[in-house]
């Protein structure tokens, strides 16, 4: 992208572009350790995790900050006006995705330390979220509708996992009733855990609206597909 | 944002009044403008921030019937003290207005008009050098370098601005005053200025009038804004813009104005 | 019947039809206005455009007749020329009445009529100025049947004494042959306009830059005014101060420092014609001094100019195509200066370059040749055109460049 | 920042200072040449404003009829002004009953006493003359009048006798006539130029034209009114037609020049207002830009008309520095005016002539300088700032 003639401009907004890149990395970071933290019982991995979030809401805030200076001190237009938007909507997004990833910390403690051992898929479903996050930070940094896209089109995965994933705890459930509040417990964090997705497609959305100016929430697949081109690029 | 607590102050405006006849345009205006760094003045028209600023070099002695009571504190030494020579002070405070008024001579001696006057180089190698470091500064060289001998009033009205810019900057003073600099020029010229202004302020103290809070925002640390010749509120532009104190701060730069 | 008779019939003859004609336009223009039908122009108009049917036709005949009349060509009786003029009248109020209808656009027709009238009016300054190339053309040809153009270019002499011999038809008659050499008469020109510029240049220059530079407001309203009645006075007046007052003094300062002056030096009327331009120069050189914007002045004080700095090194330039038109306007009128020469220069043509002596100037060889009591065709009288000839083109030459000047300057700040 | 120690700039401190004082000069010396010129002329006029004039007996006898230097003494009769002199056969012509009488009179005293009276050089008046002055004088019988004569009376070869009546009124017939020509048809010129005229080369020439008129030197006119209007037209030569129709052409150019300047400050804003209501083009023009440009036309024409009554050169040429004794009745008698009078008679030989010049010069700058007074008055008064 073209430099703008003032140059502290282009520093503001890549100050913003750079530290809500840092937030994804952050969240994306919350959700493998969160798997970690599940797989080997580690409370003290989950507790880092739970210690971050006090970062996240820092970054939440200093980029709520920066795009209110950038608004007063540059006016932008366009293109910058809805990155300042978005961006302002995406940090909203992210932070929540790090209270979620903090509450599943806490949820893995309380299950390490309820002793009982369910071998479960946890670490699917989270791989999932993590490409997802992957892929929408990429889309964000590299301004890529395409990409935005395929983190929205990666929801369907992670439902499907998700439902699965439940499916096989209520199996458990049902075989040994002792373990149902166990289960509830883990189920809980499934439902967090996708709920991470969830966030993550709104930035996704919010990035396509970013990019193109056009809003991809609530539309079908065929819409999302032709607002990002998908046609054109072959 | 960042300001620098310990910036030195350039300009001390101590209770200024100004009288033109029997009209009082400033009612004791109070302000310090910190150096090396790029201070606006905005308020309706009328408001007395042009006046103010031409305190500054006292191009207000062209007036007739302008009077003025109080103290500007150039560097700790009063501009209006009976000792200053007002010529000499202006090579020291220059001026940049709000139509480009280049002379109408070669772009070349435009630049070298003043530098020559004063003595600041002497004509051949010294003063090509002079013309050509204050083109550079005013981000211009490229642009004209192979058209020297050209009219400076061939130039587009923001090459315009911007030679008046180098016109300023070959005399060397510690501050630079810009009246509007940028209401005759389009948005693209403008923002070329601005992104000058930037860069000079590293070098000067530049204090700048503008109708456009826009800009003022854009380029300045410090705003002051002005009201029937008061000075209403003054800080950073960032506090001026986001939380000013005063209730006519807020309605004039939310545009809620009378 | 007399002139004046017959114009003063004729013009209220005309007058009380028109008024009538306009009556019954403006009346027949409000009958045909009932219920829904609207006119095109008001009524008023209907009115004019019979008037001015009525006026225009016969008042063009009544003109052209009188033409004829001056010219000599054919001389109408009067009371045919009013009989005519009334029937003239008379049809034109009855195609006005006839014309309007529901859908006669009357105001258009009264605008094309008044446009053309104003046309009109403009062709006039051309008529004049082919008048005046004609008058002194034709005589000036003439003129050089008699006398060759070489000569009268090139001639150092001028004596034309014996001139009215070759008008007679007698030029071998007499003594002397009369030589038409017209440079000693331009030299005279050049050598009063000279002085006079060096009066009023620096004169004139200064004071517009002290008006418009220095000066206040009411001081330069004041000074401006006072002035200008330099250029009011009379040219005849400053022509008997140059030689009733001026003359006497030159002669008595020049003999004070050893020097002999004539009477009809040419520097009294020197003097005196730079005095009497000083105004046109000031006032010319203000305009264009004033109208360089005050934002380069402004630019070049803020760079720390003095003011003397600031007009000598911006305000001048930018002003100097304006002043040199201002130069070239006050020269030409120096040149075509009549009275004060006719007054107090001499009579003699001197090929000489001290300014104590007399000598002459081409306008007063034109009024001495014209208010003589030769015969209108003689050579020496012919001369005159010949001169008015030349100065006409110079006047015509410095008047075209100057305004050449003018409008790039005018370019350039507008 | 302080100049003390700066000889650079003192220096051009002292450069700027001079610059001054060149203008302040320059100003000086215009305006003590105004105050000499005006010092000088209204000193020269002044005397004419007084008349002597001396106490004689008259002889109303039968011979004083044939010849009326018989009227008064001999030694009289050089004191006395013919002009009086000549008029007395018809008084008792006119008045039989008189013949016989005699009585003492204050009558008009040739022009040579009078300048002798004034204490003049040069008055020219014979030693015998003076004395018999000199004793009137003592006895009493010399006086000083005011100059009434000089207001009503014609031009005349007598300088006791000559006054601007004549000229006067020649000048007010040509300034009619001049001005009944030039004002409509220079109006509506810059009207056509300025509001109709599109941009075609016709209006460029005669735009061109215009300048051009404006600059040509006055005798050039003349040239034209002698080759055109005299010689080829058979304007009567001297006339107040030929005068008034050259100053005219003359004219013309001021009054359209400046009528264009007064249709240009009017705003374009207040033609498109009027338009914008339906106003036609001539409407626009007709109800708002001629009443608000009136003034400056006023003025316009005023100016014009002050340099018309000025004009000399090319009247000489039309031969309207005739000797005119008494005023014209008609525009086709010959005339002359004011300036061409005042030149007839600066070319005068006597001494007395010249404080008449002075006089009639003095009659002709108030009258032109009231003339520029109003005209500057109409323009301050109008004087608007859109």
């Amino acid at each position: 992208m073209q430099a703008h003639t003032l140059k502290s401009f282009d520093v503001a907004l890549n100050d913003l572009s750079d530290h809500i890149s840092l937030m994804f990395k952050l969240v994306r970071k919350n959700v493998r350790q969160c798997q970690k933290a599940f797989s080997t019982h580690d409370n003290e991995l989950a507790e880092s995790i739970i210690q971050r979030d006090a970062m996240l809401n820092d970054l939440e805030i200093h980029v709520d900050d920066a795009a209110r200076q950038l608004i007063v001190h540059h006016q932008p237009a366009a293109s910058d006006l809805r990155f300042v938007f978005a961006a302002t909507k995406i940090v909203t997004d992210l932070e929540r995705m790090g209270d979620l990833t903090a509450n599943i910390a806490a949820s893995i403690q309380r299950l390490n330390n309820s002793g009982s051992d369910i071998p479960m898929v946890f670490a699917t479903l989270s791989e999932l979220v993590i490409d997802q996050i992957k892929l929408a930070r990429r889309a964000f940094v590299t301004r890529d509708p395409q990409l935005a896209a395929q983190a929205i089109e990666h929801d369907h995965l992670i439902d499907a996992q998700f439902v699965n994933d439940q499916r096989a705890l209520l199996t458990y459930m049902a075989e040994n009733p002792a373990l149902i509040s166990h289960c509830m417990q883990l189920s809980t964090c499934l439902k967090q855990l996708e709920r991470v997705g969830d966030h993550a497609v709104n930035t996704a959305e919010m990035v396509i609206y970013m990019i193109v100016g056009r809003e991809a929430r609530h539309i079908s697949q065929e819409a999302l597909l032709e607002l990002v081109g998908e046609d054109d690029e072959d | 944002m960042n300001t620098k607590a310990e910036q030195k102050t350039k300009i001390h405006i101590e209770n200024l009044k100004l009288w033109y006849g029997q009209d009082e345009a400033l009612h004791g205006i109070t302000l310090d403008i910190p150096e090396n760094s790029v201070t606006s003045f905005i308020g309706p028209s009328g408001c007395g921030k042009s006046t103010l600023l031409r305190t500054i070099n006292r191009m207000n002695d062209r007036i007739i019937g302008c009077r003025i009571e109080g103290e500007v504190l150039l560097d700790g030494q009063n501009i209006y003290d009976p000792q200053v020579d007002v010529v000499h002070l202006r090579t020291h405070v220059g001026m940049v207005f709000q139509k480009p008024n280049p002379f109408p001579k070669s772009i070349y001696e435009n630049i070298a008009y003043a530098p020559r006057i004063h003595g600041l180089a002497s004509d051949g190698g010294e003063m090509d050098m002079l013309v050509e470091a204050s083109l550079q500064k005013a981000s211009l060289w490229e642009e004209v370098k192979n058209k020297l001998n050209q009219p400076g009033t061939a130039l587009s009205g923001g090459q315009q601005q911007r030679l008046c810019i180098a016109r300023t900057i070959a005399v060397r003073p510690k501050v630079i005053l810009m009246d509007e600099p940028c209401s005759a020029l389009d948005p693209i010229a403008t923002a070329k200025i601005e992104a000058l202004i930037e860069e000079l302020k590293t070098e000067y103290t530049i204090a700048i009038v503008t109708h456009s809070m826009q800009q003022a925002a854009r380029v300045s640390e410090q705003t002051a804004f002005f009201y029937l010749g008061d000075l209403i509120e003054y800080g950073t532009t960032s506090d001026i813009f986001t939380k000013p104190q005063q209730q006519r701060t807020d309605d004039y730069i939310t545009g809620r104005f009378g | 019947m007399q002139t004046s008779d017959l114009i003063f019939w004729l013009l209220s003859g005309l007058a009380a039809m028109s008024a009538v004609t306009f009556w019954l336009c403006r009346h027949k223009a409000t009958s045909l206005m009932h219920g829904p039908i609207r006119l095109h122009s008001q009524p008023g108009y209907y009115g004019w455009y019979g008037a001015l049917m009525v006026l225009l036709p016969a008042v063009m005949v009544a003109v052209m007749v009188g033409v004829l009349h001056l010219f000599h060509w054919y001389t109408a009786p009067a009371t045919l020329l009013l009989a005519v003029c009334y029937l003239i009248a008379a049809a034109g109020s009855g195609v006005a009445l006839s014309h309007i209808n529901v859908d006669f656009r009357a105001r258009d027709a009264v605008e094309r009529m008044v446009r053309g009238m104003l046309f009109g009016a403009a062709t006039v300054s051309i008529l004049i100025t082919i008048g005046i190339v004609f008058s002194v053309l034709f005589e000036s040809i003439q003129f050089f049947k008699v006398i060759s153009f070489w000569e009268f270019i090139t001639g150092t002499r001028w004596e034309p004494d014996t001139a009215f011999l070759i008008g007679a038809g007698r030029e071998d008659e007499g003594g002397a042959v009369p030589h038409f050499g017209s440079v000693p008469i331009f030299a005279g020109t050049f050598m009063i306009t000279a002085i006079a510029m060096v009066v009023a240049v620096p004169v004139g220059l200064f004071s517009a830059i002290y008006m418009s530079e220095y000066a206040s407001n009411n001081w330069r309203n004041t000074l401006k005014p006072m002035l200008e009645i330099l250029a009011g006075i009379p040219t005849v007046v400053y022509g008997f101060f140059a030689a009733i007052t001026i003359s006497p003094l030159v002669v008595q300062f020049a003999e004070s420092i050893g020097f002999h002056a004539d009477y009809t030096n040419a520097l009294a009327p020197g003097l005196i014609m730079g005095i009497m331009i000083i105004p046109f120069m000031s006032s010319l050189s203000d305009d264009v001094i004033r109208a360089v914007p005050q934002s380069l002045r402004d630019g070049s004080l803020a760079l720390g100019t003095t003011k003397a700095e600031t007009i000598r090194h911006v305000v001048l330039p930018a002003a100097m195509p304006g002043i040199v038109a201002a130069f070239l306007i006050a020269v030409s009128r120096a040149i075509g200066e009549t009275m004060i020469v006719v007054m107090a220069a001499g009579l003699r043509p001197n090929l000489t370059a001290n300014p104590l002596e007399g000598m002459t100037t081409v306008t007063v060889k034109i009024v001495e040749a014209l208010t003589g009591d030769q015969e209108f065709d003689s050579a020496f009288t012919l001369a005159a055109f010949a001169l008015g000839m030349v100065l006409l083109i110079i006047t015509l030459v410095l008047n075209i460049i100057s305004s050449l000047v003018v409008r790039k300057f005018r370019q350039r700040y507008e | 920042m302080n100049t003390a120690n700066n000889p650079a700039l003192q220096r051009r401190y002292r450069a700027d200072r001079r610059f001054r004082l060149y203008g302040l000069l320059a100003l000086a010396f215009a305006m003590s040449f105004l105050l000499f010129f005006f010092v000088d002329i209204i000193s020269k006029a002044m005397p004419a404003l007084q008349q002597a004039e001396v106490k004689v007996t008259v002889q109303y006898t039968e011979a004083a009829i044939e010849n009326y230097n018989k009227a008064v003494s001999r030694l009289d009769r050089r004191v006395v002004s013919k002009s009086w002199l000549r008029s007395l056969p018809r008084l008792l012509r006119d008045n039989p009953a008189m013949i016989g009488t005699s009585e003492e009179l204050w009558v008009l005293a040739e022009s040579r006493v009078d300048q002798y009276l004034k204490g003049h050089d040069g008055h020219g008046l014979k030693a015998k003359y003076q004395k018999r002055v000199d004793v009137l004088q003592q006895q009493g019988y010399t006086r000083m009048a005011f100059n009434t004569g000089f207001f009503i009376n014609g031009d005349s070869k007598l300088p006791e006798y000559a006054g601007i009546l004549a000229s006067a009124i020649g000048s007010v017939m040509v300034l009619l006539i001049t001005m009944a020509l030039a004002v409509p048809v220079g109006v509506m010129t810059a009207i056509y130029l300025e509001e109709f005229a599109p941009d075609n080369h016709f209006t460029h020439v005669v735009e061109i034209n215009i300048n051009n008129l404006a600059a040509i030197p006055s005798i050039l006119y003349g040239l034209l009114g002698l080759a055109i209007f005299i010689n080829f037209a058979g304007v009567p030569r001297s006339s107040a037609l030929a005068g008034g129709l050259t100053l005219a052409l003359m004219t013309l150019p001021i009054i359209i020049i400046s009528t264009r300047a007064a249709l240009r400050t009017v705003p374009e804003t207040i033609r498109e207002a009027a338009m914008g209501v339906g106003a036609s083009q001539l409407q626009s023009v007709w109800h708002h830009v001629l009443p608000l440009a009136m003034p400056g036309i006023l003025t316009g024409s005023i100016i014009g008309l002050a340099q018309a009554m000025g004009e000399t050169a090319p009247l000489l040429i039309i031969g309207m520095m005739a000797y005119i004794p008494d005023a014209p009745n008609s525009a086709l008698q010959a005339a002359t005016v004011l300036p061409a009078q005042i030149y007839t008679w600066s070319s005068e030989s006597l001494r007395a002539f010249e404080e008449r010049t002075a006089a009639g010069i003095l009659v002709l700058l108030v009258v032109l300088l009231s003339l520029n007074g109003v005209a500057v008055w109409l323009r301050k008064r109008s004087e608007q700032t859109w």
